[in-house]
């Protein structure tokens, strides 16, 4: 049973990694959105370098903000973006 | 009412205000943010993350429209090229009273700014494009909300 | 650009605002006071000073254009009988930042609510008409802006 | 050489005076508003009605706020009228 999630990404983020989602395996032992973070960075040189600076980035997972020590359950989505710059 | 719609179109002040209108109240606070002539600025390009987006702003109005005990809210949000002179924004609270739909106005405007997620790329006349960094009088102002 | 009013006609939201959006800024903030129908009332009649009228806008006006530094400042008042439901009043200020355009034309409605002399009549379904008394609350909200 | 002013009446004043203003003669000892308000107060039994609770009323000389004992100068017009209810 290999758990997949999606990842979006918006902005600078979404144009610096030259598309605007993917999908990952989760690896049993990502719990945190740290962990998965974490796995991809490892994915490519483009991840890595994107998301080097996690304090320029911010996160939500199933739409809603988290910070980066949030359990990642059973959640659908995560997405990376910049912060945000509406209104 | 709650009304929320994110939306290339532009959006019509006076069609938006007789609406929340016929429901009353008398007190009608209103604010339009419109792309601004800056540093040879041509267009704003307006990204967001439509499932969160549609979250976020209810979310907005919801609170809104409790704290201050709302009649109506509106809240329309553009989306694409946005070209100088444009309109972006649009926030119409109508109440009883003045004071509380001026301030659920500005809150309202002021956590769109700091949670609602949209991301603005300016592209200027000679070519040049940049994506907008948050700024932070933006989140004092969100902040100043949570006392 | 101040624009000052005092009139029997309605007025138009939408024509005020484009006008004002016309000089750039990108912040315009609105507020419209309308009238409530209330324990029976029928119609508010306005009566005003209008020599003083035009004075006491006028001031109103460029205090909050010089303090708030705005593009442009909108006040239209009028006068006249009232069917509930109607336009009283409407403030239109535009501005580089939000916050200055919000905190000016709530000022202007706070100062329009105690130093311009007009004074509203309710008349009832049921035939009955009383003047409007001040409001401390309205007193207390335009004392705030002196700090 | 006899002074006169315009005295104004608004909302339950003018009303209860049946009256909307009058020209009114401006003696010499009249100095500050209050002078000429006792003037005005003499001038009938209406007049001493409505005139009784000064503290439920605003005086504007020549178009702006005064309060009591502002001196009249050469102002042509006194406006008396109860506090205002726009916006």
């Amino acid at each position: 049973m290999n758990r997949t999630i999606t990842i979006l990404y918006f902005a600078w983020v979404r144009e610096r990694l030259g598309k605007d989602q993917e999908i990952v395996d989760l690896p049993d032992s990502a719990v945190t959105v740290a962990d998965l973070i974490g796995c991809l960075i490892e994915s490519s040189a483009d991840h890595r370098e994107v998301l080097k600076n996690l304090e320029k980035l911010r996160f939500a997972l199933d739409q809603d903000f988290v910070s980066l020590d949030q359990a990642i359950g059973s959640a659908k989505e995560l997405a990376i973006f910049p912060p945000v710059t509406g209104g | 009412m709650i009304k929320i719609l994110v939306q290339r179109d532009n959006f019509d002040i006076g069609v938006e205000t007789t609406e929340i209108a016929k429901l009353g109240g008398g007190a009608l606070a209103s604010f339009i943010g419109q792309v601004r002539a800056d540093n040879g600025l041509h267009t704003l390009e307006l990204e967001h993350y439509p499932a969160m987006t549609e979250k976020s702003l209810h979310a907005i109005a919801e609170h809104a429209k409790a704290h201050w005990n709302l009649h109506a809210i509106t809240i329309i949000h553009r989306v694409g090229p946005l070209p100088v002179g444009d309109n972006i924004v649009l926030v119409i609270t109508g109440s009883d009273h003045r004071q509380a739909a001026i301030d659920a106005c500005s809150y309202a405007m002021d956590q769109l700014k700091t949670v609602a997620p949209f991301w603005k790329k300016e592209q200027f006349d000679n070519g040049r494009s940049e994506w907008v960094q948050e700024r932070q009088s933006d989140l004092q102002a969100a902040k100043n909300w949570d006392d």
